[in-house]
């Protein structure tokens, strides 16, 4: 089975989260991107354990649903107490630390 | 039969640190003292006892200490190192008993730092494992870095970082080298640091070069010569006078004495081939350190630059790569360590009466302190390599030694002989003829600092009267070791058949061989 | 497809697992206790429980111990080889650490003992899987239990804003690398045809060519995802913000265990399961360690906060450690393995001596905080010298035993030139290793540093009045322990050498 | 006792001497130290004598004794003992160096009275006598080496013996520099010679040196010259000499002994020694025969214009040493030795008259306040005129016969030697001129204050003042301390003054041709391997070079005394007259100022160049400040990127994986 266009649109679409942690401002664009970033690591491996015949890819990819789950949770966890703290919702200004 | 003796030599003054750490400072200090001055007695008894004849090691220690990386605890006295450990030993006894009678300044740890930086630079000095001499070599930089930038004058912190970084980055260059020479000589992963061992299985040549440089980048910062001499300026005028007695009279030494403990034995392809290279920058740190000594105001930068002059001879006489040259060049290590390790105390007692270190404050000395002044002549004259003097014998066999075959640099080295008259006579002139300065108060040595100072004096003169004591005890090691050098022909890797040649008078290969 | 009835259920290891048993069972019990209020829970049964479980697990550890056996339990997901069983080991010596270092840290206050030493567990937990993972699936379950926790411990100081920040950046770049890593791996995963590292390695050279772009793809963004981890440049940049936002137990902690356990996988994925393709590899990860190297020394030099030097200085030594991974020999993996080791020790003594500072003093983790410590308080001052000795490979110290390994490891790997830049790094190194002892121990004397001015650093965790060095007696124990350690074994190196030797022999695949 | 034994006692006398000043210094009193100090180096000319007559029962052929007291350096080929040889050359040098000063030690026992430095001073003497009797009994490169530096350094203590003066310590310095260029050059001599021969002891070189080199071997000519290097610095010879006028600063009994008599014929002493080595090598004889006799000619041009009494007589001293170089140069063993003795003598008692006169000035060197002290001295003026008369070579006087028996041996040689020796009589009658220019211009004319207030029985006492600059002292910085002493007052000067005058007399009848050869007899032993040894010049030749010797001495002192007595004008009108010539003279050829601009000035030029160029742009700047500067730029660089901004770390992030898939990539293909 040719999974060609599987992986190429697997890359794509890793390439626009990429390129969505890169030029949006809000940490929750961000998180989204991140999540197409994993997804695309999962249509990969469902693609590859189709082409090869064995479950290993797909239960490789049912894992990593669970643990993107679990940053996402953790991302809008910090976005909250950074809200509460009425701190900029703003990747740009978050920039105490540097140097 | 393996003896304990090196290992208390080494280890005594540290012990005694540690626990004089934990002692009132009254006791404390005068625990360290005579810790040294055992290890002095040590020395002296060392030898007395030491069988001249042989070429070969005495008083070994050898266990394995990292068997894992092929590391030995191997110490061993031979005629190579058996003064520069006595020298040590002096130097240490006499400026830790100066610092004994003034440090106020948390003296328990200042002489901790003394007795742990005897410790390294003993270890340095017996060691006969190349992986133990790294360890003590880096080493001994530790409790200099506290002894200057805790105790030290001026911009102390500066120079003592400065001081550090510089011969660290040697050392870390030759931690690099000596680690490739162990792995690339060992057979199939077959890790030994030995001396002895490494001397037996040559390198190639090309392989040797580079680890030669790495080497000689260690030893030459060390020494220094110019112009790997950026940290003297700073650090010697911030080193506290007893740090700096060991500092410039032991310390400088070691880098050299690994010339010739280390690279012409193990390395005589590259010694050859760079044989021209060190040549060229001991004299011209010969000439460039005599003219800046002239033109130098401070005292304690006459007598620096005056060490990178010394030290270029001592360069010298080992790469003419000749019996005679190596003989001297180890002779004069050991003079140099005590003309300037008394040099360094005598400008002490300077400043302490002109109030400045510099030479135009001081002036006039000698009328209220004529024992002073006359130490100081001897030193002086000592220094400037006058005849009678030991470090005219050594001179003159370094000179002969560069003649042999190198004529030419050898007459311009020769040159500095005249200059050291000039930079010596002048410090002695400005310091103690002329005018009395108004605001120096000429006042005689008190009696303890004599205790210091005189001792070494007699040495010096001791010395200059029969030289054959040393010569005598180091002939037969200083041959052994400059020969696979001596034999090697440039960029062809004889080296192989060198350590084969064996000494003359057919004594066995410069192996560990113990004395009963 | 595969008739269900011939499903096995898979082979599993307990007395193999028990550490990893003890971590998990340990956290959640510790979550557990830790919902129950009062001072004693808070203060000392919880870490009480959690300190046992840790200890139970070294226990558990040494029991396992068992050189050339590799038990594979799980089907092969996990070994637990003396490679895995050695670094959980340092994990758990690090959690123990921790512990002793947050009894009185301000986030514990914040967030209370039970979540704070539940998620170090889990996090711990993750690590030991790391440790051992045989397998692409096991690689990444590790990686995320071991990051998740960390993420949210980074951002537990909730009062604080950096802590905030370091939390998020944390996150973001953090799942930017795992999902980089997670691509690497399903691209790896389809040009061998197996998820198994030992499949891997069969499939390489038989089904896959050892040229093959799609797997030399993959080859690259494990890399990424894995140098991410390990802070090797240019995947470094969180390191230094992260380390200095966040509680610093868990800086220290992060530094020491994260490190490790990036170089436990790092180490079995490159010299195990793509062992064959050392000869492509090799190289990229050589450059990256020369620039690891570079960066990270350059990047301390000019720091006034130490949590930040020590990062950054942190980064620099995972350019060291990244030689013995390069060289893919025997003899590199011990010394990865042992300078490990020596890494943990002497950080955290000096993460320790931090700790102790910032609560005082008013300048927090600035290295103005330690003037004169010297006079001022020996104890801390010695381990925190002895700490920046080793650091800069001062011999007599673990540290100069460590790299003189490494260097020997690349010497006869046929990389003496990253031996040389090992060097070089260690020289640029002493810059500020020396600046800090001097700062402790010459008194008043003007800082230099060169480029750009000192920030003013807020005091980090805060600083309560009653905590002197005299009431953290735990922090100056862990100082004064580590240090001590690390001269011992820099003197008598012979234990940690036989331990680094029985790693050697777990990847058998090595020569 | 052997002859050896008594060499070892000629060596210790001096020492425990030394030793016993120098460690006691605070416990002699008054003038003990003077006594015991000059009782050493009685003691010294009794042990020399010793050695005479020990040498003297022995066989002619067995007059050449090394004792050795132990090995000094010996390793890989080297090879030096500490030993002595004792032959007649040697046992002269002794007896003539002990001798004399044994005299100067009696006079300065009464000069130095009341100096505060009484008692360094006769340490530093006595050192001194050791050192020369060392050099002089040397028996090998080594221990000669020893000996050449010790004057070397006795000589610059005491030059700067009133080491409050910067002129006297600057001049010490000069003297020092100058003996250590000599110093070198002997020790890349011995080096040629050792390198050839495979010896450092003189037996041993001298031995094997005919096998080793040819006659005119490019390596031995090289080490003779070296040879002569160290020489001439010793010796004060062109162009090593210009620290000779300068040493006068040292106190006058100093200037006696070792400015005059002994220390600066120890270059004459080297060549007499060496002879088997120059005889090889005539090249590098002939080097020294023309050094010798340009120093004599330009050193007794330069006494015509000198002012300074000191140096007027330390001018003359460089220009006899310049006889006696020429003398051994030419082959001319014992007549350069002879003269060495002479010398010694008159030329120690005219610094002693003078030393007496300069007393008497409180101070004053300068002869252009001196005049009349006829009456007010006439102790003085006797021996001075003595002194003055040996030293022009009036006939009968010493100086007469032992200086022209050089000339008759040099004119002997024929060839280009007759020019030397027609440069020779010149500067004879040039110095018969200079030296009565001294006795009339001090003694004779219109007196000065000072003679007449010592013609009235009271020793005049001025300001001190620096003699070299009229800076203004204090009693304890210089001239020696508040007492003077001139030689009509204290019986010691007297005493030493004496004998001197009378061995000046009298000194000339060991060679006097034709009649006696006691002295060249004496040392043949030594000589007898010469190829000159039986090229005598004929009797009548000698006569007629003595007429001609002695006649232009006679035209020198009446010259003088026309221009000085008859005619006190005359002076200024040809110094008027011939203004360049006197400004070129009384600059002293200018040599100062040359080696000012050949070495001094550009060394100390480099000096300043090392201290602000190379020291701060290249080692401090582009070694130490390159590399620092290149870490600062890396930490600019690290530090520069880590913005802190989230997005910019996804990007080098994303650009760093695309760089490493990049180069997979390319590995791939």
């Amino acid at each position: 089975m040719d999974i060609t266009w599987f992986v190429v649109l697997s890359a794509l679409i890793f390439a626009t989260g990429a390129a969505g942690v890169l030029t949006r401002r809000s940490p929750l664009v961000v998180l989204l991107c991140l999540e197409l970033m994993l997804n695309a690591g999962n249509l990969a491996l469902l693609s590859f354990s189709r082409m090869l015949g064995n479950q290993d890819g797909q239960i490789f990819a049912l894992i990593v649903l669970v643990v993107a789950a679990c940053e996402v949770v953790i991302g809008l966890g910090i976005i909250v107490a950074m809200y509460r703290r009425r701190l900029p919702i703003d990747v740009d200004q978050m920039n105490e630390l540097r140097g | 039969m393996f003896t304990i003796h090196l290992s208390i030599v080494v280890f005594l003054p540290f012990a005694a640190g540690l626990i004089a750490a934990f002692l009132p400072a009254r006791v404390g200090r005068w625990l360290v003292v005579a810790a040294t001055l055992g290890v002095l007695g040590y020395a002296i008894a060392m030898i007395a006892d030491f069988d001249g004849d042989s070429g070969g090691l005495q008083y070994v220690t050898d266990d394995a200490w990292i068997s894992e990386l092929g590391i030995r605890y191997q110490l061993g006295v031979d005629g190579l190192n058996l003064f520069l450990i006595a020298l040590t030993a002096l130097l240490w006894a006499a400026a830790t008993l100066w610092a004994a009678l003034r440090t106020e300044d948390r003296p328990r740890l200042f002489m901790f730092n003394m007795a742990f930086a005897e410790t390294a630079v003993l270890g340095a000095f017996c060691a006969q494992d190349l992986a133990l001499f790294v360890v003590f070599f880096d080493l001994m930089l530790v409790p200099f870095y506290f002894l200057i930038g805790g105790w030290g004058e001026g911009d102390r912190v500066r120079a003592t970082t400065r001081f550090t970084i510089y011969t660290l980055v040697g050392s870390l260059l030759m931690l690099a080298g000596a680690i490739a020479l162990g792995v690339l000589a060992g057979p199939g992963g077959d890790l030994s640091f030995s001396l002895a061992v490494l001397a037996e299985r040559p390198l190639e040549a090309g392989t040797q070069q580079w680890i030669f440089l790495l080497f000689a980048a260690a030893f030459l910062v060390k020494a220094p010569l110019f112009p790997l001499h950026g940290w003297v300026v700073d650090t010697y005028r911030a080193t506290p006078i007893p740090v700096l007695v060991v500092l410039s009279a032991a310390l400088s030494k070691v880098g050299v004495y690994g010339f010739l403990r280390i690279v012409l034995p193990i390395l005589p392809d590259a010694s050859q081939h760079f044989q021209d290279l060190m040549i060229i920058l001991a004299v011209v740190s010969i000439l460039y350190g005599s003219v800046l000594a002239f033109s130098q105001d401070e005292a304690r930068l006459v007598v620096a630059y005056s060490s990178i002059a010394q030290l270029g001879f001592i360069v010298l006489g080992i790469f003419s790569l000749s019996e005679l040259g190596s003989q001297g060049a180890l002779m004069q290590m050991v003079n140099h360590g005590l003309v300037v390790g008394a040099l360094f105390f005598i400008i002490a007692v300077l400043t302490a009466r002109a109030g400045s270190t510099s030479l135009a404050r001081m002036g006039g000395m000698a009328l209220r302190a004529p024992v002073l002044a006359a130490l100081f002549l001897v030193v002086a004259l000592a220094t400037l390599a006058m005849p009678g003097s030991p470090n005219f014998v050594a001179e003159i066999l370094i000179l002969f030694g560069t003649f042999e075959d190198k004529l030419v640099y050898g007459l311009v080295a020769s040159a500095g002989v005249a200059l050291a008259a000039v930079y010596m006579i002048r410090l002695f002139q400005r310091s103690m003829h002329n005018r009395t300065e108004p605001s120096a108060e000429p006042r005689e040595l008190g009696g303890l600092d004599l205790a210091v100072i005189a001792p070494l004096t007699v040495v010096i003169v001791a010395l200059g009267v029969y030289p054959q004591v040393m010569l005598d005890r180091t002939d037969e090691a200083t041959t052994s070791k400059v020969e696979a050098a001596a034999t090697a022909a440039d960029g062809s890797p004889s080296a192989a058949e060198a350590p084969q040649a064996g000494p003359p008078g057919g004594g066995a290969p410069p192996g560990v061989q113990v004395q009963p | 497809m595969i008739p269900l009835a011939e499903i096995q259920p898979p082979v599993i290891d307990y007395g193999g697992l028990a550490p990893l048993f003890a971590t998990i069972g340990g956290s959640l019990v510790v979550f557990l206790v830790g919902l129950l209020g009062g001072r004693f829970v808070q203060r000392t049964l919880v870490p009480l429980l959690a300190a046992a479980a840790l200890l139970a697990a070294i226990g558990l550890t040494v029991a396992n111990w068992d050189p050339g056996d590799t038990k594979p339990i799980i089907e092969g997901a996990l070994a637990i080889d003396t490679l895995a069983l050695f670094l959980s080991m340092l994990f758990f010596v690090a959690g123990l650490a921790t512990i002793a270092l947050s009894l009185r840290a301000p986030v514990v206050r914040e967030t209370g003992s039970g979540e704070h030493l539940g998620l170090l567990l889990g996090s711990i937990s993750g690590m030991v899987i790391l440790a051992g993972a045989e397998n692409l699936v096991t690689l990444f379950v590790g990686i995320e239990l071991l990051s998740i926790p960390l993420y949210v411990l980074c951002a537990s100081e909730l009062g604080r804003a950096s802590s905030l920040e370091a939390g998020l950046k944390y996150l973001v770049v953090g799942s930017v690398g795992s999902a980089t890593l997670l691509y690497g791996l399903a691209l790896v995963y389809g040009a061998t045809g197996s998820t198994d590292f030992a499949g891997i390695a069969k499939g390489i050279g038989t089904t896959v060519g050892v040229g093959d772009p799609l797997l030399l793809t993959g080859v690259a963004l494990c890399a990424t995802g894995l140098a991410f981890k390990a802070s090797v440049a240019p995947f470094h940049q969180w390191t230094p913000d992260v380390y200095q936002g966040a509680p610093t137990p868990i800086t220290s902690f992060m530094a020491v265990a994260t490190k490790a356990a990036a170089f436990a996988i790092i180490l079995r994925l490159f010299d195990h399961a793509l062992a064959d393709v050392q000869a492509e590899w090799a190289p990229a990860l050589a450059a990256l360690a020369v620039l690891t190297i570079l960066i990270g020394n350059a990047g301390a030099i000019a720091q006034s906060s130490l949590k930040r030097m020590l990062a950054w200085s942190g980064v620099a030594q995972a350019g060291y450690l990244l030689a013995g991974v390069v060289v893919g020999t025997r003899l590199g993996l011990q010394a990865t393995a042992f300078y490990l080791a020596v890494y943990l020790l002497m950080n955290v003594a000096a993460f320790a001596v931090v700790i102790a500072r910032e609560r005082v003093s008013e300048h927090g983790d600035d290295i103005r905080s330690l003037q004169d410590l010297g006079r001022a308080s020996p104890l801390l001052a010695w381990p925190m010298t002895i700490a920046m000795l080793a650091l800069a490979g001062f011999p007599a110290t673990a540290g100069f035993i460590g790299k003189f390994y490494l260097i020997d490891a690349a010497v006869a790997g046929e990389y003496a030139w990253l031996g040389i830049m090992i060097v070089v790094g260690s020289m640029i190194s002493l810059v500020y290793y020396l600046r800090v002892i001097a700062v402790m121990w010459m008194g008043q004397f003007a800082i230099e540093l060169p480029t750009f001015p000192p920030r003013r650093v807020k005091p980090v965790s805060g600083w309560s009045p009653e905590a002197d060095a005299r009431a953290q007696p735990e922090v100056v124990a862990v100082a004064v322990l580590a240090a001590a350690a690390t001269v011992v074994l820099g003197i008598v190196p012979s234990p940690l050498f036989d331990l680094a030797r029985d790693v050697g022999s777990s990847l058998s695949a090595l020569v | 006792m052997s002859a050896t034994g008594y060499g070892w006692l000629v060596l210790a006398f001096p020492l425990a001497g030394t030793l016993a000043l120098a460690l006691g210094w605070r416990l002699w009193p008054g003038r003990a130290a003077g006594w015991i100090g000059s009782a050493a180096i009685l003691g010294s000319f009794a042990a020399s004598l010793g050695m005479l007559f020990e040498l003297l029962d022995r066989a002619e052929d067995s007059r050449s004794l090394v004792g050795t007291a132990y090995t000094y350096a010996d390793t890989a080929g080297f090879r030096a003992d500490m030993s002595i040889l004792v032959d007649p050359l040697s046992v002269f040098m002794c007896l003539v160096v002990s001798g004399v000063s044994f005299l100067i030690h009696v006079y300065s026992v009464a000069y130095m009275t009341s100096d505060r430095g009484y008692v360094r001073f006769f340490a530093y003497l006595n050192f001194f006598v050791f050192s020369m009797l060392l050099l002089i009994l040397a028996a090998n490169f080594v221990v000669l080496l020893m000996g050449w530096a010790f004057v070397g350094a006795a000589s610059y203590l005491l030059i700067s013996f009133w080491y409050r003066r910067d002129t006297a310590t600057g001049a010490g310095i000069k003297a020092f520099v100058i003996n250590v260029i000599g110093d070198v050059g002997l020790v890349v001599g011995a080096f040629l010679l050792f390198d050839g021969t495979g010896a450092l002891d003189y037996a041993g070189v001298f031995e094997e040196a005919g096998n080793a080199f040819g006659r005119n071997d490019g390596q031995l000519v090289a080490a003779c010259v070296m040879l002569l290097v160290g020489a001439f610095a010793k010796s004060a010879q062109v162009p090593l000499h210009t620290w000779l006028p300068d040493a006068m600063e040292g106190p006058t009994p100093v200037s006696a002994l070792i400015h005059a008599a002994t220390m600066v014929t120890a270059g004459v002493y080297l060549i007499a020694r060496m002879h088997p080595l120059f005889e090889l090598a005539p090249a590098a004889a002939d080097v020294g025969a023309v050094v010798g006799t340009v120093t004599l000619l330009i050193a007794a041009t330069i006494a015509l214009a000198a002012t300074d009494l000191k140096r007027v007589i330390a001018y003359s001293t460089m220009s006899q040493i310049g006889y006696m170089v020429l003398g051994v140069s030419v082959a001319a063993y014992g007549a350069g030795l002879f003269h060495l003795m002479t010398h010694a003598f008159f030329k120690a008692l005219l610094f002693m008259g003078a030393g007496s006169v300069i007393a008497a000035m409180g101070g004053v060197q300068s002869l252009d306040k001196m005049g009349g002290f006829r009456k007010a001295m006439p102790f003085t003026f006797a021996t001075f005129t003595i002194g003055a008369l040996a030293l022009a070579g009036f006939p009968l006087m010493s100086g007469f016969f032992s200086k022209d028996e050089i000339l008759a041996f040099t004119l002997n040689r024929g060839g280009g030697y007759v020019v030397l020796a027609v440069a020779g009589y010149l500067a004879s009658g040039l110095t018969a001129f200079y030296a009565f220019r001294m006795v009339f211009r001090v003694f004779f004319g219109e007196p000065v204050p000072e003679a007449r207030e010592l013609e009235r029985g009271h020793l005049h006492h001025g300001d001190p003042a620096n003699p070299a600059t009229g800076e203004k002292e204090d009693t304890e910085v210089g001239f020696p301390g508040p007492e003077h002493h001139v030689a009509e007052q204290a019986w010691p000067m007297k005493a030493a003054m004496a004998p001197l005058a009378l061995l000046a007399i009298v000194a000339g009848t060991l060679g006097i041709p034709g009649v006696t050869d006691t002295l060249e007899h004496f040392l043949e032993p030594t000589f007898e391997d010469s190829r000159f040894l039986e090229t005598h010049p004929s009797e009548s030749s000698e006569w007629l070079g003595l007429a001609l010797g002695g006649g232009l001495a006679l035209l020198g002192i009446a010259v003088a005394a026309l221009v000085y007595l008859r005619r006190p004008g005359t002076a200024l009108q040809l110094r008027e007259r011939f203004s360049t010539v006197h400004t070129f003279l009384s600059n002293k050829w200018y040599f100062d100022e040359l080696f000012d601009a050949v070495f001094v000035r550009p060394m100390a030029a480099f000096g300043r160049f090392g201290r602000s160029i190379i020291e701060s742009v290249f080692v401090q700047g582009v070694l130490v400040g390159g590399t620092v500067g290149a870490v600062r730029v890396g930490t600019s660089l690290a530090r520069a990127i880590q913005t802190g901004e989230l997005r910019a770390y996804a990007f080098l992030l994303v650009s760093g994986l695309g760089g490493l898939v990049l180069y997979f990539l390319i590995v791939s293909v």
